[in-house]
């Protein structure tokens, strides 16, 4: 299996470690990740507002690029992974931004939307499968209550977005077991941690994120995983377990070291 | 010689605002072959219609134009007008300038040139338009109703007292329906069971009425006044006839897996089982897939402790067949699956219930036996939020995009219920509109909130949690005082959308009446004719034509029996003169018609004819009128031109495509 | 104050396709009794407009249109032509829309071949309760026949 | 532009359809943000439709808007309220000077762990 892969910007820096337990974990899985040539950074949010055509083309370049090469476009970050498939639906739907779009572009071929979008999650589950990836695992995470924090921008909205019914989630749940751990299941888990907005309002972010941090906990979480860095950072300043990204639990399971910030 | 008239109708305003009546006359004046034509302001009304009739008389016309509306509306009037007028009803046609023209087109010029082209059109066709004499048919003094809730019940019994033979085919073990499960009745109050079971053991006593219980609708052929249906009488297991309905195998059935379908599954019951105390007919039923007998072979306790000897592993579904005049569709609702609406916890918690299942919790014959008691660890619940329009009102995908109708008042009546039983509790509602325009209603919820001290709360539930103590916690909004709240409740109750029950879509395919997008039933006119399909023959009643309480599903159980009645009690129907029909000196026998014809009206006969070459015998086609519908697909399909559709022959078809594109 | 709704529906994805203005195109709708001829008259009471060029011809089901029908239209100077009739399932004989379905099929596969663009014929499944669809179904049909604009006339060789 | 401009302005740039609110405040009450906001979401939507759009592009809501999508995805009647608290920060951000965080302030909250996404998403919804 060989996937095109849209690291982002955060994961080549403040994530590194992301990054590269994402990529280990996958050679160890037979998935080959090969990162697209002069990748330009999503922006972080989508751009909501259908006027902003600039604000979606670092996408639509990745998609394009993947189309070209006849793969799947794979992401880590729930971020990209929100971004790009938003664009894509764009792309695929509103014949406004597909037109203004290709024509800035000057594609030979119209971009259509054609690139399936996959985060790692999706890859796990769809491609590899869950059965697969418990049958390489060498140091189980037994008796680790585990509560995964999905956040927002990998649920919401699941018209566009699609990769589980966003209210009562079971991809991260499903892949805690395959990896031998107790997933804890909470309420909170799809809940919002503050996001950006801790630029311009610090306490909001704090409230959000306790309270996210104080469920898991009621529940009986020793642990805590996510697929946002910037979720990560939020969570982390007010933490008192462990919160980690869910690859690196992924390697610890499979005996693979990935080292990074 | 073709004497055409031509009449064009103002329809008050609804046609002469939008068109220049005086000129669509005059134009159509002009037309060949039209020897009269008058304006007037309402063509169907009493003078009107004389007026035609005096137009016929004094001009000697032979064919009829009205421009006026829809021949779904008026067609049949001015049949009738014409007939009384002494020339053939079928030599009438209609030019819908109104549906069709005044209402939809605002520029006076176009609509009044269309409104000429169309009354064109019709002359054109009345042209050919050719005498008709209408064919009779005998009628099955026998009515058929599908599901025996209370929709079902009413009308069999209506038609039943009124001397007529009815039979009632119910899918469950039991009849009764919904409204057995439920609790008490807005907005009096009143013990639903009180009300229901008398009229049950009525329908089961009835000499007119025969119950199918257990039993499905598997084909319906035929057409209005002969339908001829196959019912499955699926295998109970236990023979009805030795069965004294003592229950003692159900007492002795050891297994207790089976979700308990009339407690709407909170609690169990046994592989063998009546439904409820009430169950007409009282004769259980064994549920092969959780019986052990069946799954293993081995027990047949229930077998060894009936006295009557009535148990029968080895019974097999039964197909009866019988001839009806009627078809009554009363199947009933159902509530929407919850899986899609997450946020509310349905499937997470179980102190998140549907009101139908808070209706079974607070039934004295229910599984708490009336106690309010909550399904997690049967604490009476302190405070109680209930939430209006899940699903309902919805058009994101999730729901139903329509108005359930029942849910604000039912949900009154258990916040009342709550309040008056329980003094104690907090009861909160979160409502986005309060609907109760009924006799008594908006009465019934006023009370609630100020005699009961229900708090009514204008907005919407966002999200329902646990704190991780066990409490639910009811985050959602007040709009009036523009506030966010959380709710530490004990218990949600979700006022579900209802929906028709999955039964009607394949029941409307199998009786070809049409539905709408959300499976109703389609009525023939949405207020003239609310309780007949279409369809001839097939009539509605109760929710499966659209949401409606109790009250409203009575009443039009009862307008159904009438119009069910109505149609019995003729000896001779008259049937649609618009058949099929075959020229025996062009059809060459290929058989193409036969292939297409949905009812099987075309068979092959040897026929003796002379195409001016001599008389020689060949095998043509024919057209059996009281079995053909009049769809012209055979018309369509026969290559030779021989297979003709009267009413809507090639001729007049073309005539009307000319006058179109002239 | 009120957005006006005329205003609203300028929105980037509603950009209505210019059309020639000295043509008035000649479209021909046979519907069926039951469901479009049903629906059409619900359009009405609705009172949802649709262009005056659209004239209905009644018929009982859709399975009654003969294939000769729509090409005398075209003859005859129809610019377009369309057959309305009941979902499929919901023919009120059951399967006479099947039928339509598949003779229509192979009509509009010969079109081309007779110089009528495929466009200018289209087959669409209208229920009685679809008042708001049948209007916007003859609008987007209008507009587009607008498009084409008129048609090259099949010569009707027995007229000359 | 008037304020009855720039609503449809709004409008346009949302994509969303206002009028299709029930007024059921369900967005509301799912909203994270809630209690930061003086204007609410059921009152973006309400507002923008009747036209009120100043109110909103002068109140601090519009910052305080976390794009969490829980409006949009338990919204009932398809609105996406969000969308349209989006296109009224978008639109007062368009306007000269109107950038709530500039590139000069940006190092106010930085610390060692803040990660590139964040000063992206930063740039992108608080400065034009």
């Amino acid at each position: 299996m060989v996937y095109d892969y849209y690291p982002g910007c955060t994961l080549k820096s403040k994530a590194s470690r992301f990054d590269i337990s994402a990529v280990k974990a996958a050679e160890a899985l037979g998935a080959e990740m090969r990162e697209i040539p002069e990748w330009q950074c999503c922006g972080g949010v989508y751009p909501m507002a259908c006027d902003e055509i600039a604000h979606r083309l670092p996408s639509v370049r990745a998609l394009n690029e993947a189309k070209n090469n006849g793969r799947d476009l794979l992401t880590v970050c729930s971020a990209c992974y929100h971004v790009l498939k938003s664009v894509n639906y764009d792309m695929k739907n509103s014949m406004d931004v597909r037109s203004k779009t290709n024509s800035y572009l000057e594609y030979e071929k119209e971009y259509k939307g054609e690139t399936r979008v996959v985060h790692y999650l999706e890859m796990l589950r769809d491609d590899i499968g869950f059965d697969a990836v418990s049958e390489k695992v060498v140091n189980p995470l037994k008796e680790l209550k585990i509560a995964p924090y999905y956040g927002c921008l990998i649920l919401r909205p699941s018209k566009i977005i699609g990769f589980d019914d966003a209210e009562n989630p079971v991809t991260m749940e499903n892949f805690i077991k395959a990896l031998g751990g107790d997933p804890v299941v909470y309420p909170f888990r799809n809940e919002c941690c503050g996001g950006y907005a801790v630029a311009e309002d610090k306490a909001i972010a704090e409230k959000k994120s306790r309270e996210i941090i104080e469920c898991a906990k009621k529940h009986g979480a020793d642990m805590m995983i996510t697929a946002c860095p910037l979720c990560m950072y939020n969570l982390k300043k007010y933490a008192d377990i462990p919160i980690k990204y869910f690859t690196e639990i992924l390697c610890e399971a499979l005996g693979i070291e990935a080292d990074g910030e | 010689m073709n004497r055409i008239g031509v009449f064009v109708c103002h329809c008050g305003s609804n046609i002469a605002a939008a068109v220049d009546v005086k000129q669509v006359a005059e134009a159509l004046g002009r037309e060949q072959n039209v020897v009269f034509s008058a304006e007037y302001q309402y063509m169907c009304s009493e003078n009107g219609q004389k007026l035609i009739k005096n137009a016929v008389k004094e001009n000697a016309l032979t064919g009829i134009v009205v421009c006026s509306c829809s021949p779904r509306m008026h067609e049949a009037t001015f049949r009738k007008t014409a007939s009384e007028a002494g020339i053939n009803p079928y030599m009438v046609e209609i030019a819908n300038i109104r549906e069709q023209c005044s209402w939809v087109h605002k520029d006076i010029t176009a609509a009044t040139s269309k409104a000429i082209i169309l009354g064109r059109a019709a002359i054109a066709k009345v042209r050919f338009n050719e005498p008709l004499t209408v064919g009779e048919s005998g009628v099955t003094k026998r009515a058929l109703v599908i599901g025996g809730g209370i929709a079902g019940i009413q009308t069999a019994l209506d038609i039943a007292d009124a001397g007529y033979k009815v039979d009632i085919v119910e899918k469950k073990p039991t009849i009764g329906g919904k409204m057995a499960q439920l609790d008490k009745t807005f907005p009096t109050l009143d013990c639903a069971a009180c009300i229901l079971t008398p009229k049950m053991v009525e329908a089961a006593r009835h000499e007119n009425i025969k119950l199918y219980t257990y039993s499905e609708v598997e084909e319906v052929k035929g057409y209005v006044g002969n339908f001829s249906v196959k019912i499955r009488k699926k295998a109970r297991y236990v023979r009805e006839n030795l069965c004294s309905g003592c229950g003692a195998c159900a007492l002795k059935c050891p297994s207790r897996n089976s979700g308990n379908e009339f407690n709407t599954g909170l609690d169990k019951r046994g592989a063998i089982y009546i439904p409820f105390a009430q169950a007409i007919p009282n004769i259980p039923v064994i549920d092969a897939e959780h019986c052990i007998k069946f799954r293993t072979g081995k027990c047949g306790l229930c077998q060894m402790n009936c006295a009557a000897q009535a148990i029968d592993f080895s019974q097999k579904d039964e197909i009866i067949e019988e001839k009806y005049g009627a078809i009554v569709a009363a199947t009933g609702f159902d509530i929407i699956n919850l899986d899609k609406f997450g946020e509310y916890g349905y499937k997470t918690y179980p102190d998140v219930v549907t009101s139908l299942e808070f209706e079974r919790i607070m039934n004295a014959a229910g599984p708490t036996k009336g106690h309010l008691e909550r399904p997690s660890d049967g604490r009476q619940p302190k405070t109680l939020v209930f939430v209006q329009c899940v699903g309902s009102r919805d058009t994101s995908g999730r729901g139903k995009e329509y108005c359930s109708k029942i849910c604000c008042m039912y949900t009154a009546k258990h916040a009342m219920l709550t309040r008056e039983k329980y003094p104690d509790t907090d009861v909160y509602v979160f409502y986005i509109d309060v609907r109760a325009p009924g006799k008594n209603f908006d009465e019934f919820y006023r009370r609630a909130a100020e005699q009961y001290g229900v708090h009514y709360i204008k907005g919407m539930v966002g999200k329902i949690y646990d704190d991780g103590n066990g409490n639910l916690m009811v985050r959602g909004s007040d709009i009036i005082a523009n506030e966010q709240l959380t709710i530490k409740a004990d218990m949600v109750i979700l006022a579900a959308a209802a929906k028709p029950d999955d039964s009607a879509r394949s029941l409307g395919t199998m009786l070809t009446a049409s539905m709408d997008t959300n499976d109703f039933f389609t009525e023939a006119h949405p207020k003239l004719r609310p309780v007949e399909s279409p369809t001839a023959g097939v009539f509605l009643s109760g929710f499966c034509q659209g949401p409606k309480d109790i009250p409203e599903t009575v009443a039009q159980a009862g307008a159904a029996a009438v119009k069910v009645i109505g149609l019995l009690s003729k000896d001779r129907l008259k049937s649609n003169p618009c058949v099929a029909r075959s020229d025996s000196l062009i059809c060459s026998g290929c058989s193409n018609c036969e292939k297409v014809c949905p009812f099987g009206a075309i068979t092959y006969a040897d026929a003796r004819v002379n195409d001016g070459t001599g008389m020689e015998t060949r095998r043509v086609a024919v057209v059996n009128e009281a079995v053909c519908h009049g769809c012209g697909a055979c018309a369509a399909a026969c290559p030779s031109g021989a297979m003709d559709l009267m009413g809507f022959t090639s001729k007049q078809i073309f005539a009307e495509v000319d006058a179109v594109c002239r | 104050m009120q957005i006006n709704e005329k205003d609203k529906s300028n929105r980037p994805n509603e950009n209505p396709v210019p059309s020639d203005e000295n043509f008035t195109p000649l479209i021909v709708a046979f519907c069926c009794n039951w469901c479009s001829y049903a629906g059409a008259d619900l359009a009405g009471s609705g009172r949802l407009s649709y262009p005056a060029e659209v004239k209905i011809i009644r018929v009982p089901c859709s399975c009654r249109v003969n294939p000769t029908f729509i090409l005398r239209a075209f003859q005859k100077g129809a610019d377009g032509v369309i057959l309305a009739g009941c979902h499929p399932g919901d023919c009120h004989y059951s399967t006479g829309n099947y039928f339509t379905r598949r003779r229509m099929t192979l009509l509009f596969s010969m079109l081309d071949y007779m110089g009528i663009e495929k466009e200018r014929t289209r087959v669409e499944w209208i229920s009685a309760a679809e008042g708001a669809k049948f209007a916007s179904t003859m609008n987007e049909f209008a507009e587009k026949i607008n498009s084409l604009g008129k048609c090259r006339r099949l010569g009707d060789l027995r007229c000359v | 532009m008037t304020e009855y401009d720039l609503s449809l302005e709004a409008i346009r740039m949302s994509g969303v359809y206002p009028e299709r609110c029930m007024k059921c405040g369900k967005c509301s009450g799912a909203c994270p943000s809630y209690g930061e906001m003086e204007y609410h979401p059921h009152q973006f939507v309400d507002m923008i439709s009747k036209g009120r759009i100043k109110e909103l592009m002068e109140s601090d809501s519009i910052y305080k808007c976390l794009s969490c999508f829980v409006c949009v995805e338990r919204c009932p009647r398809n609105v996406f309220p969000a969308n349209i608290v989006e296109a009224v920060r978008t639109l007062s951000e368009r306007r000269q000077g109107a950038d709530r965080i500039s590139p000069d302030t940006l190092t106010e909250f930085i610390d060692g762990d803040t990660p590139q996404q964040l000063l992206m998403a930063v740039m992108r919804k608080y400065s034009k």
